[in-house]
C-alpha cells in the first residue's frame, strides 16, 4: 500500500475512478498488442514486433503516477509504456504499418516508437540503451529547474549491460529524480533471468549502487501502483533515485513470430491465470464497480485498437522524401538516384 | 554438391572445426537454443554448455572474455548476435583485440574470430541495419572477411578459426537463408583473393557481402559485359585482381550496402587510381547507401538500398561514360 | 589579437558561450579540476558543479547522458578526455545521438557536442594516440569538424555549440599547447568551408586537425608551390574548395595523421575524382599512417607518422609525377 | 588473519621467510618506481609514468599467493602487479625507456607493460578493461583443464565502468577462478573515490553480482596477505570468483608529473606515516628478524633497480622494422618510406 491510501478499508471513490482507469489503460495496451501481434503474423505490419501481454500492470502503474511534464525512457518492448504514458494510440498503429501519419513518420517502427509532445522520449533497439538516456533527461530538467522526474523502463536482461551501473551510479551520484523500472518478465530473448544474472538481482545491485528499491508482484496491479506511488512521491521530495524491480512474465513469444518452445505450457498456463487485468477487474467488482462498466472498458479498448488497424491499413505509404529528411540540417544528404 | 543455407553452411564449418581441434569454442547471446538465425543449432548438444556458451546480454564482456581466452591459448568464436550491437564491445575490439599482439611486443596473439551478422533485414531499421566494414578495414590489427556466397561463408569461418590473427567476419543478415552450392570438405578460404563472380570486358564492378547476388542480378539484367568482382575479405583484399580487370575495361564501379561517404568503396577507387594512375581509368563510380540511417517503412528502405535497379543503372551509367 | 594557445581558446570560447546561454553546460572526467589539458580552468568557479560537472568513469553515461539531456532542452558539451575512450560509448554515439532525430521522425534533437581529443601526444602509445574521424564521417547524422588553428578550435567549438545537430570536434592533444592569433569575438565558424592555408599553383595538399601546421612547415620547404587546404571541417567538407584548386593544380595530396588505409583521405580522392573524371588530375597521393598501432618508442612512433620531411618528400614526389 | 596462519603466537620459520620474501618484493616495487619516476621527470624516459608507490603491500599479498602458471591482468598503475607475478625488473625498466630489449620491445611502454612468461597478460591503459580479459583467461584456463586461477588488479575508478558489472557477472555465472582486486587509493585520477561512487563501494557491488568479497586496510601486509589467502583458497576450492577490496593511497600524484595539489599536505603525510613497507618491516622485526638484514633488503633492492636504470639508459633504440612488426601475420603493413 503507497502512502496516498490508507491501509485497508473502502477506497475513496475517487481513488476507485482511477483504479478503473488503470484498468482501462491496460485493457488498452492489451488490445493494441493483440492487433500488432496479428499485424505482423499476417505479413500486414513489417519488421518485428515485441509484445508485452501481461505485464501491462508494470506500464500503467507507474505511468499512472507520472505527469504529462514528466518523461520515460523506454526499450523494445515498449507498446505498453507508451500508452500509459499518453502516447497517441493510432499513430503508433500507423508507425508499426510504416505508414505516413505514424508516430515517428514510419521511420522508426516497433522499436523505435517515440511521442515527445507527453514526454515519451523513445523506446530503444538496444538493450539499457535508455537508462544513460534517462540519468541525462532528468540531469537537464534539475538543470533547467523543472520540477519533473523520468521514469526509465527496462527488461531483466539491461541489468547485466554496462549501462546499468554506470546509469545507476549516476543518478545516486548527482539524486536525479529518476524512477528506474525493471520489468522482470523472467526471461531475456530465449534466457532465463536466473540463468543469466548471478546473485540477489535487480533490486540488490541497485541497493549496493545506492539506489534503493523496492520488488513487487508485477502481476498485481494494486501493488505495483502502491510501490510506485511511494517511490515516485520520495523522488519528488528530492530524495533521489529509486527502483522498482517488477516480476512478471511474458505470455507471448520474445518477439511476435517466436513460439517460445523454451518454456512448459504448464508455467505459461500458470501465469496466465495471474492475470493482471483479470485480477484487477476482480478487485474492482469487490469494491463495487459494476460487472457492465467493466465489461464495457474491456470492449471498448478492443473497438478502439480494431479502429487504429483499420485506418494503418488504409493508410498510405510515408512520401519517399522522408527517407533523405531529419537526417541533419548541416550536410544533409541528397536522396539517391531514382 | 549439396545446396546449403548460409546459416547450415557455417553451422556445419563450425562443427568441423570444433570437432577437429577441442580448443575452439563459442561464446555469445542464445547460442544454446541454436543463435537467432540457427547458425548453432544443434551445437550445444553435441560439444555441450562449456564449448557452447550461451551468455549475458554483455557484449562488452562477450567480446573481452573471447581476448582473455585467446590469450590463454584457445581458439573462441565470438558471436555478436547483430553487427550493430558491436558498438556496445568496441573498445574491446579495436583497442585491445587489434592491438595486443603489437603493444606487447608481440607476446600475446588474439587467435579469435569475431562474426558480426550486419546489413539491412527486414525492416529492422536505424540501430539493427548498419553496415560498419570500412571502420574495421581502418584498423590495424584486423582480418576483415565479408563472404557473398554460402561457399564462402563456410570457408572463410574455416580460414578465420584457423587463423593466427583475430578476424572479423561481416556475415550479412540478408544472407542467413539464401541458399547455394557448398562443399563441405573445401579447404579453408585463402584471405586476401577475390572471386570473378562472373567475366565481362566493358566494366569492372566490385562488390562483397550481401550485394554479391544483387550485383549479380544487375549485371545479368544490365544488358553490359560488366566483369563482377567479388572481394570475399577486405582486410586484406585483392588488389591485383581488382587493378588487372579494371586496368583492362578502365571502367570501375564498386557497389555497397554501406554508406557511401567514407565507405570502404572509397579506398578501392582511391588505391586503384593510385596503382594505375588517374589516366588508366575512363569512369570510376560509388554506388552505396546516402548518408542516411536506415528506415525502417518498406519504401523507405527501399528509397536508400541499392536496388538491382539501381545498379544495373550505375552499370550502363559507368559503361556508357 | 592576443596569441592563445589552443586549449585557453577554447577555454574562453565555451566560457562565452556559456554566458550567453545558460542552457550549455560541460559534462566529463576531472572537469572541475580544469581538464587534462586545462581547456576548462576556472570554468567550474565561474559556473559551478552543476554546469561543468565532474563526472565518474562512465564514458557509456557520459554520451548517453548527454542525449538525455540534450532531449530535454540543454545543450550539452560533453567531454571525451581522450578520443579513445570514446570507444566505450560508441553505441551511445553511432545508434543513440545520430539516430535519435531521423528514426523518431525528427520530433528530436541531438543538440550536443563531442570533443574528442585525440591523434599521437608524446608516446602516448596505442590505445592513446588513434585518430578515428574517418569512422565518423561514416556516421549519417553527424556534423564533424577538425581545428588545425587555435582560432579554428575556438571558432568551431562556438559553432558546434550553437549547432542544432551533434558535432564531434576531434580535437588533436598535440596542439592544446600550439599557439596562434584568436580574435575572440570573431563569429562562429561556418562548417563546410574550408581555408586556404597557402597559396600555391603546382599540388593540391588537403589536410586537417594536427597535420595543419605540419603540412604547412612542409610546404614551405618543399621547394614546390603547394597550395594547401585546411578542411576545418570534415562533414561537411568544401568540395568546391577542394576540386576548385585540384582542377587548376591537376595534382592532389591528401595528408592526414590517422591510418591511410580506410581514412577519410580516401573518401577526398574517390570525390575529387568522382567530380573531375579521372583525367582531370594528373598525379594523386594519400600519406597518413601505416595500418599498424602506434608504437611507444620515441624513434618507433616517428617511424609511424607523417614527419615533415615525409610530407615535404611526398609533395615534391605529386609535384614531378 | 588468514586460514594459513594461527592468529596470534610466533609464526613458523618458513612463514617468517615467506614475510620477508613479500618485504622484499615491497621494497623492489618501490625502488623500481622511484627510479621510473625521475626517468621521466629527467625527460630520460618518454610518456607517462603511474606509480603505485606506497600501495606495495597489495601487488605483493596478493601475487604471493599465485602461482607461476597463474595469470594476472592489470591497469594503467601496473609496474607492481608485474613485479609481484615475477616479471624482469630490466626488461620492464628498458621498456619504460623504450629501447631495445624492452619487455615489449619498446612498443608499449609503461602503460601496456606485460610478461607473458609468467603469466603477466597486460597492463592497460584503459580502465575497467583488464576485466573482461581476466575473465575470460580464467574461462579458456576452465575449458584446457588448467588448474590455474586468474588475478585481475584495478582501481576504484573502474567500478564505475561497465566491465566492472559485466565481467563480475560472469565470473559468478560460470564460477571462474578470478580474484578480482579493487585497489582503491583513494583517487581515479583527480577525483575522490567517494566523489564518483555511490553506495557502500566496491565490495557491496561484487556481493550484490553474487561474487563474495572482503575489505581489507590495503597498507596492511600482513592483513593483505592473510585476505588474499583465504580469498585464493577458495577459489581454488573451486568456490568460484572473489573480490578483494583493499583500500591504500597512493603517494605520488596520479602521473609522474601531477604535482596533486588536490589534497592537503596533512592527508599525504598522514598516508605516508601508514607506509606498508615500514610497518611490515616493524613486524618483522618483532617477529625476531635482523635489522641488518631488513636494511641489506631495503639497499639490495635500490641497488638493484639503479642498474636497471643504468642499464635502460645505455641501451640502443629499437631498431625501426620493429614499428611494422607483430601487427598482424595477414594483410601485416608496409614499412613506410624513409
Ligand atoms: C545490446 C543489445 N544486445 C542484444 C540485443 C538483442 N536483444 C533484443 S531484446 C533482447 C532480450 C532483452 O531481454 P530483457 O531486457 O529482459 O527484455 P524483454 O525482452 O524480456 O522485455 C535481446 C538479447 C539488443 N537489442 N541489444
Ligand atoms: C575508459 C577510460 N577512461 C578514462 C581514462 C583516463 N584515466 C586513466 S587512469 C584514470 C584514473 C583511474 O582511477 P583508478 O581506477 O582508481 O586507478 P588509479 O589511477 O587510482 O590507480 C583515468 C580517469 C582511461 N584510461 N580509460
Ligand atoms: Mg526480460
Ligand atoms: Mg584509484
Amino acid at each position: 500500500m503507497g502512502p496516498n491510501r490508507p491501509p485497508g478499508g473502502a477506497p475513496p471513490p475517487n481513488e476507485t475512478a482511477r483504479l478503473v482507469a488503470m484498468l482501462r489503460l491496460m485493457h488498452r495496451i492489451r488490445a493494441f498488442e493483440r492487433e500488432a501481434v496479428a499485424a505482423m503474423r499476417s505479413g500486414e505490419a513489417p519488421g518485428v514486433v515485441h509484445a508485452s501481454i501481461g505485464q501491462e500492470a508494470v506500464a500503467a502503474g507507474v505511468c499512472l503516477h507520472l505527469r504529462r511534464t514528466d518523461r520515460i525512457t523506454s526499450n523494445h518492448r515498449g507498446h505498453g509504456h507508451a500508452l500509459a504514458k499518453g502516447a497517441d494510440a493510432r499513430a503508433m498503429m500507423l508507425e508499426l504499418y510504416g505508414r505516413a501519419g505514424g508516430a515517428c513518420g514510419g521511420k522508426g517502427g516497433s522499436m523505435h516508437i517515440a511521442d515527445f509532445s507527453v514526454g515519451m522520449l523513445g523506446a530503444n533497439g538496444v538493450v539499457g540503451a535508455g537508462i544513460p538516456i534517462a540519468c541525462g533527461a532528468a540531469q537537464g530538467l534539475k538543470l533547467l529547474r523543472q520540477d519533473a522526474i523520468v521514469a526509465c523502463f527496462f527488461g531483466d536482461g539491461a541489468v547485466n549491460r554496462g549501462p546499468f551501473l554506470e546509469g545507476l551510479n549516476w543518478a545516486a551520484l548527482y539524486r536525479l529524480p529518476v524512477l528506474f523500472v525493471c520489468e522482470d518478465n523472467g526471461f531475456a530473448a530465449f534466457t532465463r533471468t536466473a540463468e543469466a544474472t548471478a546473485g540477489a538481482g535487480a533490486a540488490a545491485r541497485a541497493e549496493a549502487i545506492g539506489v534503493p528499491a523496492l520488488s513487487v508482484d508485477g502481476t498485481d496491479a494494486l501493488a505495483v501502483d502502491a510501490a510506485a506511488a511511494e517511490l515516485v512521491a520520495a523522488i519528488r521530495a528530492g530524495g533521489g533515485p529509486r527502483l522498482l524491480h517488477a516480476r512478471c512474465y511474458r505470455w507471448e513469444g520474445h518477439t511476435g513470430t517466436d513460439p517460445a518452445a523454451y518454456r512448459p505450457a504448464e508455467e505459461v498456463a500458470a501465469a496466465r491465470e495471474r492475470d493482471p487485468i483479470r485480477r484487477l477487474a476482480e478487485a474492482l467488482a469487490g469494491r463495487g464497480v459494476d460487472a457492465g462498466e467493466i465489461a464495457a472498458i474491456a470492449a471498448e479498448a478492443e473497438a478502439e485498437m480494431r479502429a487504429h488497424r483499420e485506418a494503418a491499413r488504409a493508410a498510405p505509404p510515408p512520401d519517399l522524401a522522408a527517407a533523405f529528411a531529419d537526417v541533419q540540417d548541416i550536410g544533409a544528404p541528397a536522396p539517391c538516384r531514382a | 554438391m549439396p545446396r546449403l543455407t548460409f546459416a547450415e553452411a557455417t553451422r556445419r564449418a563450425l562443427a568441423a572445426e570444433m570437432r577437429r581441434d577441442p580448443t575452439v569454442w563459442a561464446l555469445g547471446e542464445d547460442l544454446g537454443r541454436g543463435g537467432i538465425f540457427g547458425q548453432y543449432r544443434g551445437l550445444a548438444e553435441e560439444f555441450g554448455p562449456e564449448r557452447i556458451v550461451s551468455t549475458p546480454i554483455s557484449e562488452a564482456c562477450i567480446m573481452g572474455a573471447g581476448l582473455g581466452a585467446a590469450l590463454v591459448g584457445t581458439r573462441p568464436v565470438i558471436e555478436m548476435r547483430i553487427a550493430d550491437f558491436t558498438l556496445c564491445a568496441m573498445d574491446e575490439l579495436v583497442s585491445q583485440i587489434a592491438k595486443v599482439r603489437y603493444m606487447f611486443g608481440g607476446q600475446g596473439r588474439a587467435r579469435l574470430v569475431v562474426r558480426m551478422p550486419g546489413g539491412m533485414w527486414r525492416n529492422s531499421a536505424a540501430q539493427h541495419s548498419q553496415c560498419l566494414e570500412a571502420w574495421l578495414v581502418h584498423v590495424p590489427g584486423l582480418v576483415v572477411a565479408a563472404p557473398g556466397t554460402a561457399q564462402d561463408a563456410a570457408s572463410l569461418l574455416k580460414a578465420a578459426i584457423r587463423c593466427d590473427d583475430p578476424v572479423v567476419l561481416m556475415e550479412s543478415k540478408n544472407l542467413w537463408t539464401a541458399e547455394g552450392e557448398v562443399e563441405e570438405d573445401a579447404p579453408p578460404a585463402e584471405f586476401g583473393r577475390a572471386r570473378i563472380a562472373r567475366q565481362g570486358g566493358e566494366v569492372t564492378v566490385v562488390t562483397w557481402a550481401a550485394s554479391v547476388p544483387v550485383v549479380e542480378a544487375a549485371a545479368e539484367r544490365s544488358g553490359v559485359s560488366a566483369e563482377v568482382i567479388d572481394l570475399r575479405s577486405l582486410w586484406p583484399w585483392d588488389e591485383a585482381a581488382v587493378v588487372a580487370s579494371a586496368a583492362r575495361t578502365r571502367r570501375l564501379l564498386v557497389v555497397h550496402e554501406a554508406v557511401t561517404v567514407g565507405g570502404f568503396g572509397a579506398e578501392v577507387v582511391a588505391r586503384v587510381i593510385e596503382r594505375l594512375g588517374p589516366g588508366g581509368l575512363r569512369a570510376v563510380e560509388r554506388l552505396g547507401a546516402p548518408r542516411a540511417p536506415v528506415p525502417f517503412a518498406p519504401v523507405l528502405e527501399d528509397a536508400v538500398r541499392a536496388t538491382p535497379e539501381r545498379v544495373a543503372e550505375a552499370i550502363r551509367r559507368v559503361a556508357a561514360a
